[in-house]
C-alpha cells in the first residue's frame, strides 16, 4: 500500500482554496493579510503569487463594508470568500450576515443566492484572552438561511472548504486555531465533502460521544483512553451545525443509550443544548442517559492558571463518562502531556 | 430638449400618481407593510435614471418606489409586492421595503439604513473586475451618512477607484430627526469625500432638469474614468416618515419650511415651465394623467386578483 | 377596594425611566428619537420636556459608536440608556456588546463595571418582513457577562427596567413592540422588580406552561382555554433568560412531570434548547414529558399569508398539549379572534 | 527647554527600556501571551502625556505600553499582568492587551482595532456633561482609522463639540499590510476632520520636542474651548506586529524605509543634540539607565514572585 499523503490542517485549506480557485474564475480571496508573508496562518499563503492580484484582496480593516462588498460580488456573480483571523472581528459585520446574507435569498423570493464563504478562525492559547478565543458558533447557527461549517480534520477542512465554495449559500466557515496545526491525510486531488451531516468518526457501540471542531481532538482522545478500558465509544463530529442533521446520531444513540456532547464553545445557550434537545425530542420512550460539557461561563481569561479551568479536557471528559458508567477509568501515563494547557502543542509558542 | 423635459416631467408625474394611488388605497388594509413614500423627493431618481442604462445597477433603501419606478421597475409587481401576492416583485415575502427586479437593474432594497451602501460597492467592484462598461448609483439618505459603512464603503471605492455613484437624497430628516440634532454644521460631505479622494457636486434635489443635466456628465465621466464620484441632493418629502399621512401637524418640521419647499414642487415648478413654454399643454398632461391612471388602476387589479403564496412558502427559498 | 391603576406597557416603561431618572441624576436616556414626538412609540416621550437637554440624547444613526459612548460613560460614572426601535439596528453593534460591554467588569479585574441598559424592540405584524421582526435573545443570553431581561406585563416592564437601571451590569431589555400596547396593573410608586428568575404567572398543578416576552401572552389565552378543559396550567415567566435561574420551574415540574416551552424566537439554537435541556439534566430519574415549540425556521415573511405561519399560535400550542395529554381540548368560540393575524389588536395598523 | 528635553529622553529611554526587557525576558515563556511592542514609537507617547494631568485620561489599543506607561501607568502591575499573575493591573485576566491603570487615567486597552475610539468619545462626553476641565486622550493606529466607527466617532465629537484629542499614530502599517493596500493615496485624515468639523494637526512622530510643545497649545486650546481636535504622527515600529523580534528578513517592509526610520530613531535623536549641546552627559545617561535597569528587575521579580490567580477567579467579576 502506498504511503497516505499527510499535510497539516492550515495547508489542506490551503491546497482547497488553490484547486477551487483554478477550477472556477469567479472564486475570490478576500480579507486582511491573505497576501501578506503569514498568510493567515498559512492557509492563503502565496496565493498571491499563483494568481492574477485581482483574484486575492487584501482588505482595511472595515468588517462590517467589506462584508457587503463580499454579498455585492456575490449577487452579481462572483463567490469570494472572507477571512477573520479571529471571529471577534466578524461582530462587526452581524447586520450584514444576519439581515443581509442569510435572507438575500429568501427575501427575493427565491431569486438571488449569495454564493460566498466566512471564514472565522477561533483563537485558543497563549494568553488570547476574553476578546480573542470565543467560540460564538451558536451565533451564527441559530440563524435560517446562513450553512455553518466545523471541520475538525484536514481531510475534512478541504473537502469541506471546497463544497462551501460550491455552495450557494453563505456559508460561515470555523476553523479552530488549533487545528492549523494538525496534520492527516488529505488527498492530492480536488474533492468534496457534503455538507449533510455529522460524521462518524470511530465506531463503537458503549457510549455515543458528539463533539466538533477542536474539541473533537480531545474526544477522540478520550475514545482512546476508554478504548484501553473497554469502553467502546463512538465519536460523532458535527461538522455541520446549521442546518442540524440529527439523523446519523439518533442511530448511534438508539445502539449506545448513552451519549456526552462536549461543546466547542459556551455551554450555555450552547450547540450542546440544542443536540441534547434533539436527542431527548427523539427518544422520549427509550430512556437515554445523556451528559453535555462545554467551555465555563466566564470570559476566557488570559492567565494560563485560568484559562486552563475554562475548557473541558480530556480529564474532565473522563470524569463525566466515570460518572455515566458509574466506575473507575485508568488513564495511561503516555496521556499525561508535560505541554502546558496554553499550547496545543510544543512548537505553538504564540505570540497570537 | 423640449422632448427629454416633458419625458421628465410625465416620469415625475407618474411616480407621484402612483405614490398617491398607494397613500389614497392604504386605508383599505390590504398593503399591509410600512411604506416609506417617495412623494417630493422624485427629481433625484428621475433625473438620474434617464441617463443609465438597463445594466446599469441601483441600490436602495427604505424610500425606494422612486428609484424602482424610474429605473425600470415593473409596476404590477411591486403593487403586488405591496399586496403580499406571489405575483409580487419577492413573491410577497419582502414587502414594501425589499422592491427588486433584476431585469430593470434594480438590485436591491432594504430599510437597515446604510446597509445597500457596501452592496452596491461590491456590485461594482464586480463590473470593474469584468471590465465591464457599466454602474452602480447607490441612493440613500442624509441619516445613512452617519452609519461608518458609509465612509468604509467610500474608502474602498476611492482605493480601487470603481464605478460608482453615491447619491445623497438630503431632505434634511431622519425620522423625525433633524440634521442638527445629527450632524455638526460644520460637516460637508462632499469634503469628507474629497478628503477620501472621491469628488462631488451638489445639485438642487428638486431640480429635475439640473439633475439630469449634469448627472448626464457625470455618469459619462465614471464610465469613462471608471470613477467613484459622489452627489449631494437637497429634497424634501411632503408626508410623513413612513405611512400614508401628513404629519405636519407635529411640528417637526417648521411651518416655514415645510412651505418654503412645498413653493419648490420639482413636478409643479417643471410643468410650470413648461406651460409656460408651451413645450406641453394641458391637454397633454390630462390625456397622460388618464394613462397613468389606467396603468394603476391596472396594477392594483393585478394585485387584487392574484393568489396569496400558500403556506407550503413560508419554507422554501432559505436555502439556494 | 380600590380601583387598580391600569396602564400600558408604553406607558410602564414611560413611567419607569421618568422616575428613575428623577432619583439618579446619572441616568441619561439615549437612542434614535428618544426626543422626538413619537418618543419611541411612546417609551420616552415628553422626557425632553420634563428633563434638561443634556439627560435626553437624540442619536445620528451610529448604533456601532454609540454603543461605544454609552459605554464609554458608564465606565466613568453614568447611567445610559439606550434604546433601538429594532433588536436588528443592534447587529451593528455587536463588537460594543459583546466583546467589550459584557466583559469589561472581567477583563478590568472586577475594577470596572458597566451598568448600562439597552432596550432592544422586538418587531412583529403588519408586514415589517424578515429585517424588522427576529427576536434573536439568544444571541445575548449566550454571552456571560449580559443580563437578558423580558419583561412581558407593564408590571414587570416598569418594575424590571427600573432594576435594570440600578443594576450595574450590562443589561439587554427586550421589548416586544406589541407588548407596548398591553395594558395592566402598575402601581404609580417608584418599584423595583429583582432580576432573579422566573415569575410564577398562575398557578396549576396538571401542565407547566413556559415562554417569554409576547409570546408569554398567548401562552396565558392557551392556560385559560386549558381552565376550560379542566386542565390547570401552571405558567412560568422566564423573564431574566441570562443568567438562568432554572430552580422554580424545577419546582414546578417537579410537580407537573408536564411541559411544553414556547420560545419567543427561532425554535432552533433557541431560548427553549437551553432550558428543554436544563430541565432533563435536572430530572434524570423521574421521567417527564417536554415539548418545545418557537417560531417556524425561516426568515419572517412580509405577507401575512405566510408571516401567519411563522409564529406559535395559541391553537398549535393548544394542538402540542394535546398530543401531551392526548386528548382533545374544546376552544369555546370567543377565543376565535376575528383580528388578523398580523395585528395585536384592532388599533395596530402599521404603518411600522 | 533644557530640562523638558530631558525628561523626555529620559522618559522615551525607560520605555524603550522596558520594552526592551519584554522582548528579552520573551523566549522563557513566561510571559504567556501576545505583545506588541512599541519600540520605535515612544516619541508620541511620551510627547503627549507630558502635557496631560492625572484627571485627563487616555484609551489605546493592542499596541499599548507605551501609552501605559508614559501615563504613569504602574509597572509592577504591568510587568505582573504580561506574566499572568494576580498583582497584575487586571489580575491576570486581561494580558498585555487590556492594560489599565485607573488611578493613573489609563482607561482602557483593548485589542479590537478601532473599539476604544467610541469608548474614549464617551469618556470624553461625561467629562463635558460634569463640566469637567479635562479631556480624554484617544490614541489609534493607522489601521483603525479604516473603521467605520472611527467616523462615527469623529462626527460625534464634533457635534458635541468634546474635550477630546484624537491621536493617530501612523506606522504605515497594519501587521504586514502597507497603507496602499488599504487606503487611497489621495485619503487624508486631517481633511477628513476638517470636512466634520474637527480642527487637525500632523507632526513629525519621532520628533518628541516639537509633539510636546505642538500638543501642548493644542491641548490647551482643546481644555479651554471644548473642541475635538485630531493629531497625526508619522512613525514606525522597529520590531514585527507581534511579538518580540525583528521581521525585516520577510520584506514587507522595504530596506530603504527601514534605513530611514532606524537613522530617525526618535530616543537616538534626541539623545544625540543633548549630548551635543551639552544638555546631558553620558553618565548622566548611564546612571539614568541603571536606575531604570533596577526598576525593571525588581518588576520582574515582583511578577515572578507573584501568585497566579486561584481557581476560584476564573468565575468571579463576571457580573458585578
Ligand atoms: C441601522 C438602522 N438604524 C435605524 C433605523 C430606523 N430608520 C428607518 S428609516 C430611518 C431614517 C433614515 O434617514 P435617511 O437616511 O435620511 O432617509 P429618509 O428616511 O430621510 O429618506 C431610520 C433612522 C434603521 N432602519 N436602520
Ligand atoms: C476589528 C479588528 N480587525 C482586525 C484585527 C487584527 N489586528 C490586530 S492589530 C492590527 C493592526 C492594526 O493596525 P494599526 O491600527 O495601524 O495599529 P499598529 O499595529 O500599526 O500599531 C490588526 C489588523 C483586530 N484586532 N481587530
Ligand atoms: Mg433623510
Ligand atoms: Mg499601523
Amino acid at each position: 500500500m502506498l504511503e497516505k499523503r499527510i499535510i497539516t490542517f492550515a495547508n489542506a485549506i490551503n491546497e482547497g482554496l488553490e484547486q477551487i480557485m483554478q477550477k472556477d474564475k469567479n472564486v475570490i480571496v478576500m480579507g486582511l493579510g491573505v497576501d501578506d508573508p503569514g498568510g493567515v496562518f498559512g492557509t492563503t499563503k502565496d496565493l498571491i503569487k499563483k494568481f492574477p492580484k485581482d483574484r486575492v484582496f487584501d482588505m482595511p480593516t472595515s468588517e462590517n463594508a467589506f462584508t457587503g462588498f463580499a454579498i455585492g460580488l456575490a449577487i452579481s456573480g462572483k463567490k469570494p470568500i472572507i477571512s477573520h483571523q479571529r471571529v471577534e472581528f466578524s461582530l462587526l459585520s452581524m447586520e450584514q450576515i444576519i439581515n443581509q446574507a442569510s435572507k438575500w435569498f429568501y427575501m427575493s423570493g427565491g431569486k438571488v443566492p449569495v454564493p460566498m464563504v466566512i471564514r472565522l478562525i477561533v483563537g485558543r492559547g497563549w494568553g488570547q484572552g476574553p476578546q480573542h478565543s470565543q467560540s460564538l458558533e451558536v451565533l451564527f447557527s441559530h440563524i435560517p438561511g446562513l450553512k455553518v461549517v466545523c471541520p475538525a480534520t484536514p481531510f475534512e477542512a478541504k473537502g469541506m472548504l471546497i463544497e462551501s465554495i460550491k455552495d450557494k449559500n453563505p456559508v460561515i466557515f470555523f476553523e479552530h486555531r488549533w487545528l492549523h496545526l494538525t496534520k492527516g491525510y488529505v488527498p492530492k486531488k480536488m474533492y468534496s465533502i457534503p455538507l449533510n451531516g455529522p460524521r462518524l468518526m470511530k465506531k463503537g457501540g458503549d457510549i455515543t460521544i458528539i463533539s466538533f471542531s477542536y474539541m473533537l481532538i480531545e474526544c477522540l482522545t478520550v475514545s482512546k483512553i476508554l478504548s484501553d478500558n473497554n469502553i467502546k465509544a463512538e465519536v460523532m463530529n458535527i461538522n455541520v451545525l446549521n442546518p442540524l442533521n440529527i439523523k446519523k446520531i439518533n442511530n448511534s444513540v438508539r445502539k449506545t443509550k448513552k451519549v456526552i456532547i462536549v461543546d466547542n464553545g459556551w455551554k450555555n445557550y450552547g450547540i450542546g443544548s440544542e443536540i441534547f434537545t434533539r436527542l431527548f425530542e427523539n427518544f422520549k420512550k427509550n430512556k437515554i442517559i445523556c451528559e453535555r460539557m462545554g467551555i465555563a461561563n466566564s470570559p476566557i481569561p488570559s492567565t494560563i492558571s485560568l484559562s486552563k479551568f475554562s475548557y473541558p479536557t480530556k480529564f474532565s471528559i473522563i470524569k463525566k463518562i466515570e460518572q455515566i458508567f458509574k466506575k473507575k477509568i485508568i488513564i495511561k501515563k503516555k496521556y499525561f502531556s508535560k505541554i502546558p494547557s496554553d499550547q496545543p502543542d510544543k512548537n505553538f509558542l504564540g505570540p497570537f | 430638449m423640449k422632448k427629454i423635459e416633458k419625458k421628465l416631467l410625465f416620469k415625475m408625474l407618474r411616480i407621484r400618481n402612483i405614490e398617491q394611488a398607494i397613500a389614497d388605497n392604504y386605508k383599505f388594509q390590504k398593503m399591509r407593510c410600512p411604506v416609506h413614500l417617495s412623494i417630493g423627493q422624485e427629481a433625484p431618481a428621475v433625473g438620474i435614471m434617464e441617463n443609465l442604462r438597463k445594466n446599469d445597477k441601483i441600490v436602495t433603501a427604505h424610500r425606494s418606489h422612486a428609484h424602482y419606478l424610474a429605473k425600470g421597475g415593473n409596476l404590477n409587481s411591486m403593487i403586488a409586492e405591496l399586496h403580499g401576492k406571489s405575483s409580487g416583485c419577492a413573491k410577497g415575502k419582502g414587502g414594501s421595503m425589499h422592491l427588486i427586479d433584476l431585469e430593470a437593474g434594480v438590485s436591491a432594497a432594504v430599510p437597515i439604513v446604510g446597509s445597500t451602501i457596501p452592496i452596491g460597492v461590491g456590485i461594482s467592484w464586480n463590473m470593474k473586475l469584468r471590465k465591464m462598461k457599466n454602474i452602480v448609483v447607490i441612493f440613500f439618505g442624509d441619516g445613512a451618512t452617519e452609519e461608518g459603512v458609509f465612509l468604509e464603503s467610500l474608502d474602498f471605492a476611492s482605493l480601487h477607484s470603481l464605478p460608482v455613484l453615491f447619491v445623497c437624497e438630503n431632505n434634511h430628516f431622519s425620522v423625525y430627526s433633524p440634521l442638527s440634532n445629527r450632524q455638526s454644521k460644520k460637516r460637508d460631505i462632499i469634503k469628507i469625500a474629497k478628503a477620501i479622494g472621491i469628488s462631488g457636486s451638489k445639485i438642487h434635489g428638486n431640480d429635475v432638469l439640473s439633475i439630469y443635466k449634469k448627472s448626464k456628465k457625470i455618469i459619462n465621466n465614471i464610465k469613462r474614468n471608471t470613477k467613484p464620484h459622489i452627489l449631494l441632493l437637497d429634497t424634501f418629502r411632503h408626508l410623513e416618515h413612513c405611512g400614508p399621512n401628513n404629519d405636519n401637524h407635529l411640528n417637526y418640521r417648521s411651518k416655514n419650511y415645510i412651505r418654503k419647499w412645498l413653493d419648490n414642487c420639482p413636478i409643479q415648478n417643471l410643468k410650470k415651465k413648461l406651460l409656460r413654454n408651451k413645450f406641453v399643454t394641458h391637454a397633454q398632461i390630462k390625456n397622460y394623467e388618464n394613462k397613468i391612471s389606467n396603468e394603476i388602476k391596472f396594477a392594483f387589479k393585478y394585485a387584487n386578483i392574484s393568489k396569496f403564496p400558500e403556506k407550503k412558502y413560508l419554507l422554501k427559498n432559505i436555502y439556494a
